[in-house]
């Protein structure tokens, strides 16, 4: 295993056949994306050639949700992205750092969390949020993304790594608690916070069953919940083509954003496997 | 970071500036249906008339009441079908639409709970008496004696055919398709039919379809005279009549006379492309059916026929269900219940557009007029009206029923459990499932 | 007017106690340094001084004034920390500049006192650089400016050269002796090599054992410990101790060891405890000369000097001096020769007691 | 540590937000969920205690043991397979070219999907009559497998979704636990006259044991919780064979409205997630004292 060697040529048919294995379905549904509706609707294997249109991606454009549910999902991924990093962070450095009663007993109390799947929680929030008024709202979808007891844990650990030398000097350098935070300790935590940040966000994105339950309205609905909704009245829709052109819309900005920041999210990633 | 917290921020007034955008005197009113999602298409047709199928005619129709009410707002909430998990979710939530298509068999469900308002005010408001409905219609809504919705429509399932290839299979006379008399006469001809074509006789949704194995059995169950639910907490389907309606399914698909493994899109697509001779399903495929069948150089072309489940044990019998607007319960000011009412209103007055669909209207008044009367095959279907079988009002939660027994007849069609055993299966669940009514 | 002063400061760190009344006071400008094993408390003395930690019980005062109560950013002290502590994330003009920020300095002045600094330091063109980019002894000068910058009244400086390399350890200690000219401060340094303690300041303060054990000029704890332990802990290689029982009479202290040989010191005997002592010989006071006392276990060449680490007959090891051209050789038997006038005394409890002085 | 009653405060002031939300919308709703559980309930409101009549009735229930059993079966034909695959896969990617890099990419680029995306595009290639599978097939001839309807096809067709979905973040851990294996142990073997094998067998394998063990118990405990694929995909069909224990929970509160007896599901499922985390931080903590 030497990390500079080349592939055997047996590896890299293996690992190419893999590739394509991966790529083929992304393939076959932008093709399938790009036929009209009807010609699909006779057979699917005219996707395999033209004539080709843009069509379905104009008729998204002109009517349908997508776009709208592609907000949605944004707004609630970076919201969720941000309290998670900000609440963490804070919980982190406190954990880490801080000097308080029960703390040792409180960070446990946390770490149990990790063991606590969303199943044991679900419908009981459920109701929960009914009485509190929270369903189809945002802060009803960002608020269960707020309680990540891993991302505390992860925090914490990030923030122990650091040398408490440094918070020396910082007070020494008349720095506040504040200050010793924000702009000591948590510039320095950027790497964690990029991978906290990624899983998160990627976490939020892709969610599907809480929206499914919470957001029950079109105008809440997030890309996941929307395009379900959508794939099971394939039967009643506008179309397989239009159906995968909206897939496709979907996943664009994520992929694009995964393509640009590859390594970043890649980096991150690893961040956390290390650990 | 910076820019990460610039780009919520943005996104965050964005979305609160879009919620705020309307004017400030409209009255805004929450519509949920189904039917599907037809944006793409008919996002801003407001040309009835031009609509086909289901889902275009009503969100023209929707379209058209918003345009010609534009001091109401009307949210459309598009749910898949058939969209009750979704209702229950907002009920439970306190937070349902004003209102909601549901179908009528459902209604005792949440009319039952308490969930439902009843509609008989609002329905007088708009001028909508009982006697302007159907009798199948006003069996569907009424519950404990008052209107829990308007029906909309009456629904069942019918036999849409492929008359090119019942002529190849030598199964036409004087020009009208041979429909079998029995259950064995299906089978002989369901053989004969695929000797002489090679193709199978019935084009069947079987794949996350629970609901047409289910209609199939209660409708020939209830033909035969059995009972299917003998209290609000006993369901009898491991009867002889039962199992007799199941086995000829089983043998139908153990003989491969059937399309296998399709779901309803393949169906569809299946039955549209010539690739079977009869396809069971619902009204509402005439229309798309008929426009296929006119247009030319298609399979279908000038090879459509519809008519209602043949005779095969009993009486004439089919189980129909109808469509109905539901009103749940809710806060709700003036404004709102009297935009509810003119959306009844005008809803009741375009029953006739929706009736296009193939679905049988539920006002009287549409029945009689010359308009539908000269809708391609609505005399074939007529009989459906007559013979047209619900099951008991007494029976709640039937969609979850409907889901419980549909699993099981699946097993027992497809093969993976002995008939008897499928049976006394879904009667176990679904009595279990009864036991838990409060 | 005194520059640091300490009152009986006690601290322990939950039942294991770390400083047991320790008292000090400083002289104006003065370089002192704390000589200590690990966990004799030094660090936490220099800590408690720096605000990092709190007294239990007792006073700090600087120029007059308590600090004990004030946080760290205001007790007018600037520290340099043995790993450096440079903000990773910032440059080296940001890490130099953060305190002064904070401090509320204005920004003119700010810029000022880091051009001042780095010219100083000699960094003036690596500013802009960030600490990851810089070697151990370019970070140790910013860390050094980054306390100078501050303007302190008093310089902490903890272990600041046990980071480096032998070669730049040497140009770092002269370059702390000429900066001390240039500060207008006193230094604290907390150090555990004796050498440094020795070379760089006007005082040291030996501690063990959670207590001070003695505070002195260098040359003054080298030649007058306090103690054993001192007089171990103090000087290189360490002074050889053995044990010894006082024999016959005189004002002198006569003592013999335990091969049975004997040694006249210039100890009085006057004021001696009664009970065991141990005679304390530095090697510079033991030569190499013929006979056949001792066995050499090891010879360590210094070059202008030669250490002979030997054994007397009974086993005891002893350390001595030879010329830079000795001919020892491990294994050798040599007679060696012990100038009893230097010899110290040490007393059961530890006490030194010492030759008279020649009275000028 | 300085600072004192100061610092008190300050910790409450920085755990203090995460804290309360963590209590009021993850503990009280856990407990909120247990009681639930010994109650009758309906979604809404209804409320009659029966102590532990609803585990009595998972015990007793076909469906429920039909959905554990589902859940096993994908558990063991995702997590088997996953593990074995994006093993290689970071054997075969573990490399500092550019290729490999380009690799790396693809194999994870299905990660960013959500699962919604993802069984729409795999519906459409395993469904018999329009899917890229069937077309592939007839083309050579062959009949198309009914991959979402045959009972014994939809499972494996559930796990070839997720697996495809997933391969992304354990062939990362394995990538980051490769990195970690110090480059002296494979030069000193390869001294020793260590074949490629014996050194994947003796030096890389045992060094990957806890990064292994991670990635079995962390996809256990996810494919434990499978919901979205079966609910899109197949919708636990036909006739259940395919419904995981978590889409019952779906059902059985929102179509059935039994809400007391989903959530004594939901703390069932709990209870096995508990134990999976458990055994993972033994295994975990075991294959560490190993290690020194």
């Amino acid at each position: 295993m030497n990390p500079r060697a080349r592939l055997s040529p047996a590896a890299l048919v293996a690992v190419t056949i893999g590739a394509a294995i991966m790529l083929a379905p992304l393939l076959w549904t932008i093709l399938l994306s790009l036929k009209a509706n009807s010609e699909l609707m006779r057979d699917t294997a005219s996707a395999f050639s033209g004539p080709y249109t843009l069509e379905n991606y104009r008729a998204i454009l002109v009517g349908s949700s997508v776009t709208h549910w592609l907000l949605n999902s944004l707004i609630v991924s970076l919201g969720t992205t941000a309290g998670v990093l900000i609440l963490c962070s804070l919980a982190g450095y406190g954990f880490a750092r801080l000097d308080f009663p029960f703390r040792r007993s409180l960070f446990v109390f946390v770490l149990l969390g990790l063991a606590i799947p969303e199943q044991a929680v679900i419908l009981p929030r459920h109701q929960l949020f009914a009485w509190l008024h929270l369903h189809n709202s945002y802060p009803g979808l960002i608020l269960p993304g707020l309680v990540a007891p891993f991302g505390v844990f992860f925090m914490t650990q990030y923030f122990r790594a650091i040398p408490v030398e440094l918070d020396e000097a910082a007070m020494l350098d008349g720095a506040s608690r504040f200050t010793l935070f924000w702009k000591v300790l948590l510039p320095l935590t950027r790497p964690a916070q990029a991978t906290l940040g990624v899983f998160t966000f990627l976490g939020s994105w892709n969610d599907y069953w809480w929206p499914l339950i919470s957001a029950t309205r079109s105008a809440r609905f997030t890309l996941t919940v929307g395009l379900a909704s959508a794939q099971m009245n394939y039967a009643q829709t506008s179309g397989l083509g239009f159906l995968m052109a909206q897939a496709v819309f979907a996943s664009l900005p994520i992929l694009i954003v995964y393509i640009i920041f590859q390594k970043q999210i890649v980096a991150a990633m690893a961040g956390a496997a290390v650990r | 970071m910076k820019r990460l917290r610039g780009l919520v921020a943005g996104l965050v007034l964005a979305a609160l500036a879009g919620g705020c955008g309307t004017g400030p005197k409209k009255t805004e009113i929450t519509l949920q249906r189904f039917f599907g999602e037809c944006g793409a298409v008919y996002g801003h047709s407001i040309d009835v008339g031009a609509a086909e199928g289901e889902c275009g005619i009503v969100t023209t129709l929707i379209n058209r009441f918003q345009a010609e009410n534009p001091d109401i707002q009307v949210d459309v909430n598009v749910v898949a079908w058939p969209g009750y998990p979704q209702l229950t979710a907002q009920i439970a939530a306190g937070d349902p639409p004003d209102l909601v298509t549901m179908h009528q068999s459902v209604i005792s469900d949440y009319q039952g709970r308490g969930l439902l308002e009843p509609m008989d005010g609002v329905l007088g408001e708009a001028g909508i008496g009982p006697e302007a409905i159907t009798p199948a219609g006003l069996r569907g809504v009424t519950k404990a004696g008052h209107l829990y919705g308007m029906a909309w429509d009456t629904i069942g399932g019918l036999f849409h055919v492929n008359t090119r290839l019942f002529a190849q299979a030598g199964l036409i006379k004087d020009g009208k398709p041979i429909l079998p008399t029995s259950a064995d006469e299906l089978l002989v001809q369901a053989r004969q039919f695929k000797t002489r074509t090679g193709k199978p006789y019935l084009v069947q949704s079987e794949v996350s379809d629970a609901a047409s194995f289910v209609r199939n059995f209660y409708g020939y169950v209830m033909a035969q005279g059995g009972v299917l639910f003998a209290d609000r907490r006993h369901s009898r389907f491991a009867t002889p009549e039962g199992a007799r309606v199941v086995q000829l399914f089983r043998t139908i698909e153990q003989e491969k006379l059937t399309t296998l493994n399709q779901d309803t899109p393949a169906a569809i697509a299946s039955f549209m492309n010539g690739e079977g001779g009869i396809y069971p399903t619902g009204t509402w495929m005439i229309g798309a059916f008929d426009q296929e069948a006119k247009t030319t150089g298609r399979p279908l072309s000038g090879a459509y026929a519809v008519f209602p489940y043949p005779h095969l044990w009993g009486r004439d019998a089919a189980f129909v269900d109808g469509h109905a607007w539901v009103m749940p319960k809710r806060v709700r000011t003036a404004a709102e219940r009297a935009a509810v009412v003119r959306f009844l209103k005008f809803m009741a007055a375009h029953n006739f557009d929706w009736t296009r669909t193939g679905h049988l209207p539920a006002f009287r008044a549409v029945y009689a007029s010359p308009e539908f009367r000269a809708l391609p095959h609505r005399s074939d279907i007529a009989p459906l009206a007559a013979i047209g079988v619900q099951l008991p009002g007494y029976v709640q939660r039937q969609s979850a029923i409907q889901g419980l027994l549909g699993e099981e007849l699946t097993s027992a069609v497809t093969g993976t459990k002995p008939v008897e055993r499928a049976l006394r299966d879904g009667e176990r669940r679904v009595d279990e499932l009864l036991d838990q009514i409060p | 007017m005194p520059s640091l002063e300490l009152i009986d400061i006690r601290k322990a760190f939950g039942a294991t106690p770390v400083l047991d009344g320790v008292s000090l006071a400083m002289e104006a400008k003065e370089f002192i340094a704390f000589l200590g094993p690990s966990g004799s408390g030094k660090s936490t003395l220099l800590r408690i001084i720096a605000g990092l930690e709190t007294a239990d019980s007792g006073e700090v005062r600087l120029e007059g004034e308590r600090i004990d109560t004030l946080p760290p950013g205001r007790r007018g002290v600037a520290m340099v920390f043995q790993h450096y502590a440079l903000y990773p994330h910032m440059s080296v003009r940001e890490n130099m500049a953060f305190g002064l920020r904070n401090a509320k300095v204005p920004a003119d002045e700010i810029a000022r006192r880091v051009e001042q600094a780095a010219k100083v330091l000699e960094i003036e063109h690596q500013l802009d650089r960030k600490p990851a980019q810089m070697s151990g002894g370019q970070r140790q000068r910013v860390a050094i400016g980054r306390a100078i910058v501050k303007q302190p009244k008093l310089f902490l400086l903890d272990e600041p050269l046990s980071n480096l390399d032998a070669a730049l350890r040497m140009r770092t200690r002269i370059e702390l002796a000429q900066l001390r000219q240039r500060v207008d401060a006193a230094v604290i340094m907390v150090t555990h090599d004796q050498a440094e303690a020795m070379t760089l300041a006007d005082r040291m303060v030996v501690m063990n054992e959670r207590r001070i054990q003695q505070v002195g000029a260098p040359m003054d704890v080298y030649r007058r410990p306090a103690n054993a332990f001192v007089a171990r802990f103090v000087g290189s290689p360490a002074m050889t101790l053995a044990p010894a029982t006082l024999v016959g009479d005189g004002d002198y202290a006569r003592v013999r060891l335990g091969d049975g040989s004997e040694v006249a010191t210039r100890v009085p005997r006057a004021g001696l405890p009664e009970g065991p002592l141990e005679l304390g010989l530095r090697p510079e006071h033991v030569r190499v000369g013929d006979g056949d006392n001792a066995t050499v276990d090891l010879v360590e060449r210094l070059g202008e000097r030669t250490l002979v680490y030997a054994r007397l007959a009974d086993g005891r090891a002893i350390t001595a001096e030879d010329n830079g051209d000795s001919r020892v050789r491990i294994g050798d038997k040599v007679g060696l020769v012990i100038d009893g006038a230097a010899a110290h005394l040490f007393g059961p409890d530890g006490a030194g007691y010492h030759a008279e002085e020649p009275r000028a | 540590m300085t600072g004192g009653r100061r610092d008190r405060l300050a910790g409450f002031a920085f755990v203090g937000p995460f804290l309360a939300l963590y209590a009021f919308l993850l503990i009280y709703p856990l407990f909120m969920g247990i009681g639930l559980s010994f109650h009758r309930a309906d979604l809404f409101g209804a409320r009659r205690f029966v102590g532990f009549e609803n585990y009595a009735r998972a015990f007793a229930d076909p469906i429920a043991w039909q959905a554990l059993w589902n859940t096993f079966k994908l558990t063991v034909l995702i997590v088997l397979p996953l593990t074995a695959i994006t093993l290689a896969l970071a054997l075969a990617l573990n490399r500092a070219t550019r290729g490999a890099a380009i690799f790396r990419g693809i194999f994870f680029a299905s990660s960013v999907l959500s699962v919604t995306i993802v069984t729409l595009i795999w519906r459409f290639i395993l469904t018999p009559d329009a899917g890229l599978v069937a077309k592939i097939v007839t083309t050579l001839g062959g009949t198309p497998p009914p991959f979402l309807s045959d009972p014994n096809l939809t499972i494996p067709a559930l796990a070839i979704t997720t697996i495809w979905w997933s391969v992304g973040f354990p062939m990362m851990l394995f990538l980051a636990g490769l990195q970690q294996i110090p480059a002296d142990m494979y030069e000193a073997a390869a001294l020793d006259n260590a074949g490629p094998w014996t050194r994947l067998f003796k030096i890389t394998l045992p060094s990957l044991r806890r990064t292994l063990i991670l990635v079995i118990m962390l996809q256990t405990a996810a494919q434990l919780q499978l919901f979205g694929q079966a609910q899109l995909l197949t919708a636990g069909g036909p006739s259940g064979a395919s419904r995981p224990v978590v889409l019952l929970i779906f059902e059985v509160a929102f179509g059935r409205w039994e809400l007391g007896y989903a959530a004594a599901l939901a703390e069932l499922l709990f209870l096995l997630v508990l134990s999976v985390t458990f055994i993972q931080y033994w295994a975990v903590g075991r294959a560490a004292k190993e290690e020194r």
